[in-house]
């Protein structure tokens, strides 16, 4: 398991009673209470430093190399998970995938990232950044949804839509933007959920929604804490600062009205308990669609039209 | 989507007031200054395409005297009391307004190309590289919605490093707004024509600039997604010189046609006169 | 559009009667007959997919019994009076119903597949390569026609050389034809299943068989446009060898999975329990 | 001029005529009774030839070098054509190209194969031989005309869709498969007319109309008589055979119910006289799209499907 360099502490106590169970196991010692005493204390601190974390620690939990990622959400919550392959165009882009899939007793069309669970993974799945083609398939499988009336949901996990040569050749741009206008217009309830790093149009391609939700640990950012701060403060060294400034965290971003509702995590973050955190997941997932199950198609993108007109803060 | 290098780029369009002749940047032809102004800033010699302000494409875009202007106090607001290394964007928002005379970074209104009404909104990229705040995309929404309750053809002119780094994640929710009005236009069948000028960029480009029902161009225009910067640090190589031009964007299916500026009126006149907002 | 090169495909599926053993094509291993037909002629040893007769794949894809075929009378005319180098395309057409007792290329009905009802049309390529004849596209388009009326699940699974030259232009316009058919499914929601086995080429892949709501196809198919020796002879060069088979359709697009024949059954199943015939 | 084959004699004949008049007025002597005798023998022989011209000698009529290609058409009888580029997915293809014009009174879309003229052209053009791009093109400016309410007209003249590698891995038959289910819906008039060689599903491919004309020397079939040829005969040498047995002409097509209407060609086909080819185009297109724009959408619609669910000969 990876350790954040703000955890380095909490690293340290973990370890420390593990070396006392060993001992006591070893040794034949009873060190339960001073076990249970440090565990306390582990955990005391753990409270403080998550319940105070910066924006810029948020960043790194966010980016956590162990935290799940949609393969995982599939196996924990999903039943019967069909992919989908291809746009029926140019590739099936591994980034962003999709398929039927089965949430509690409600069938749906799941959408999203999928940045792997290992190096090998993160290559093939090019670290969750998606190509033209993958977004153009999102849109083909959303539309095959709205087809058969089935709810959309889609995971945001992402650095960022891929910036690079054959992305540009292909409409990078025009394949977002397409989204966001079809998005629009969809009749079937969208609930997106942001579950690890929600970069820029990359993220918000597949991220126009009814309800959005984020777990409390990601973020959601126009652009990367490094870039901004490589342009703004034309230094990418100013990244923490530009994390905060920024308003980055689900927490802020709720207060913008950009996030409807914000998904508990565990102490110490989704990669510490990925069971946990899938279930929470699960439940607003399914508690937001029982209530958009009711309204109709014109409602919907009623709905949809009027959050997205209210976004923005400007004086007149 | 990184937020074009506005910095790299000389945002000044007109010459100084005493100067008689102006340097073409692409040719270094000396032309004489009125000959330039009149013909729309583009070099008699070489076709260079130069920048322009919101205002003076409107000046030869609209029949003359029939533009009015929509919301035009919408301005900018400092959601996040936003700091960064240049000083507070609250601050740069005035020294902007005083510098530029102009209060965000687009200009929308309705007038009549030959004859014809339309709403239009034209970006000026002075005004934080054209980049896409609260108030640039409460304006292009407003707009389009002008457009949409009163059945006239909708043209945007973009010219935008991206999005507005400044006003964070409501900057990017412009795009899903942007387009969301967009959206309706397509369903109600009203016109929507994106002119996309030197540079547009970033978030700017994956929202409303790139899906017209018709997307025009000027020639040699900085199109794209991703910065040049950013992609040859992703891809580690040069790219070739015409990559993200126009002419490489119309090649790869992105854009209808290539319109030199002396010729955009008419052919917005022209195009105009096929696309008609259905009868609902 | 070439039609696919019937003559190079071996159209025997059934072993001599007298055989105890198959040899599998792709491995060389030796199958024991009734573990063959058992596995639906696919190799236990190398997963090589088999040829099967229509009858054949619609005893296993559907529930036992619930067959009940439509328009079985419906016949190959031989409207152009078609003689060519092997003869008379009416006294091939004679030869061929007595060696194969089918009609036609197509073989349509409804049935149930885990209790689910489906409209179902299925391919036999021992019938002139599963060519597209007239009679061929007016058996799926009634079949199509059935679905929409009765609100159920159309499901194709197609294996053809392409067009049927021997009726010239109205093979061609079969295509047009069967696409309209499932133009008048999508809009009313139905569900239809596209399932491409090998081979699929030509008029059939440019037309039904590849804009199925979802397109499944077996393992190592070959699907494409063109013939690989037209298209060596157009490029000048050899083809990869997985050029054209599903999988590598599937890499660029155009099919949602590729589904193993023991598999398929339990797989149509699953995807027709999200594909709900939409309540008009 | 390039010169066929079975028109030699024909030829020949129309240099004598120049001989005699060169020499009329070089020795001025008075040639003219033999000379307008000549040409009545040559007009008598034109319409010999013409009135029992064979499906092969038809091949290349509507193959010729010089017979007029879209852009002729444009120039001469379209006014303000405004081409509109590429699929907005990939590529601008040049084989097929499409755009606003204008005929007559009448505003409309108009989408096309364009062969080019002259090696050159033709090379550019890849001999009309489009791409998946190209019918991703057409389908785009078909929906953008459907968008406002603008009549659709196509020019088919094409060998075939191009069988290359690129080709197959961008889809060509689902491209043209794609086109086929959406021009069925389309809910604005269609009139279709092949004015040279209408190659297979690469004519078909922008090729669904209700009405569909056909220029007198073009041809129209399901493969290349040569294609046909070597797969029937097992040997393209038969190719003159297949183009009988296929029954490829626009008389043989009107019989089976495919072209509704025969445009005329000026004697000795319209190479001959362009002008007067587009002319009879011009006005065969008008006249049906005048009927065509009568009708409603819903009609419109129904009337095409009948058209399609129609065409095929069988027994039950
Ligand atoms: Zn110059
Ligand atoms: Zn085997």
């Amino acid at each position: 398991m990876n350790v954040l360099e703000f955890e380095s502490h909490l690293h340290e106590m973990e370890e420390n009673i593990e070396k006392f169970r060993i001992m006591s196991e070893k040794d034949n010692i009873d060190l339960n209470k001073q076990i249970l005493d440090l565990e306390k204390r582990l955990k005391t601190e753990k409270e403080a430093v998550y319940s105070k974390l910066t924006p810029w620690q948020t960043v790194q939990i966010a980016r956590h190399a162990q935290r799940p990622v949609l393969e995982d959400y599939i196996n924990l919550i999903f039943t019967d998970f069909i992919e989908l392959h291809g746009d029926r165009r140019f590739s099936d882009d591994r980034a962003l995938i999709g398929g039927f899939a089965t949430l509690g007793d409600q069938k749906l069309m799941l959408i999203g990232h999928n940045r792997g669970n290992n190096v090998t993974e993160n290559i093939e799945r090019n670290f969750g950044m998606a190509l033209p083609d993958g977004y153009r398939k999102a849109l083909r499988l959303m539309e095959l949804a709205e087809r058969f009336g089935l709810p959309i949901v889609t995971f945001i996990d992402t650095p960022g839509a891929y910036p690079g040569i054959h992305a540009e050749e292909r409409g990078q741009a025009e394949a977002i933007a397409r989204n966001l206008c079809e998005m629009a217009k969809l009749k079937v309830p969208i609930v997106c959920i942001v579950t690890g790093e929600g970069g820029s149009g990359g993220a918000l391609g597949i991220g126009v929604g009814n309800v959005i939700l984020m777990l409390k640990h990601s973020i959601y950012s126009v652009i990367s804490p490094e870039g901004c701060a490589s342009i703004l403060w034309r230094d990418g060294a100013f990244a923490e600062q530009a994390a905060e400034s920024m308003k980055i965290t689900a927490q802020s971003l709720k207060k913008l009205g950009v996030v409807d509702e914000i998904v508990s995590e565990p102490l110490g973050g989704a990669h510490t308990n990925p069971v946990a955190t899938a279930k929470s997941v699960r439940s607003a997932i399914l508690k937001h669609l029982r209530k958009l199950n009711a309204m109709k198609a014109d409602g919907l993108i009623e709905n949809r039209f009027e959050k997205y007109a209210h976004l923005g803060v400007f004086t007149s | 989507m990184p937020w074009f290098e506005m910095e790299r780029v000389d945002v000044k369009t007109k010459p100084p007031k005493d100067a008689m002749w102006i340097k073409c940047k692409s040719c270094k032809a000396m032309i004489f200054k009125s000959v330039w102004i009149e013909n729309l800033h583009v070099c008699p010699e070489c076709d260079f395409h130069g920048k322009l302000t919101a205002r003076e494409r409107i000046d030869f875009t609209l029949d003359e005297g029939s533009f009015k202007e929509l919301n035009e106090s919408i301005a900018p607001a400092d959601p996040l009391k936003f700091e960064c290394g240049y000083g507070s964007y609250a601050e740069k928002i005035k020294a902007t307004n005083l510098k530029t005379a102009l209060k965000e970074a687009v200009i929308t209104g309705t007038g009549t190309i030959q004859g014809i009404n339309v709403v239009i909104a034209v970006m000026d990229f002075r005004f934080f590289g054209g980049s896409l705040g609260s108030a640039t995309g409460e304006k292009i929404l407003l707009a389009a919605d002008y457009a949409l309750k009163h059945s006239m053809p909708y043209i945007v002119v973009s010219s935008s490093g991206g999005a507005r780094m400044e006003e964070g994640i409501l900057s990017l929710m412009q795009m899903a707004k942007t387009c969301a009005g967009i959206a309706r236009l397509n369903v109600k069948g009203i016109p929507y024509i994106s002119i996309l000028t030197d540079p547009t960029y970033g978030g700017v480009t994956a929202s409303y600039s790139t899906v017209g029902d018709v997307n025009l161009a000027e020639p040699h225009a900085r199109i794209g997604f991703a910065g040049r910067r950013v992609i040859e640090q992703t891809i580690n190589e040069k790219l070739p010189d015409d990559f993200q031009q126009s002419e490489y964007l119309m090649e790869h299916g992105f854009i209808d046609k290539i319109v030199r500026r002396t010729e955009m009126k008419d052919t917005l006149a022209q195009i105009l006169s096929y696309c008609q907002p259905a009868k609902s």
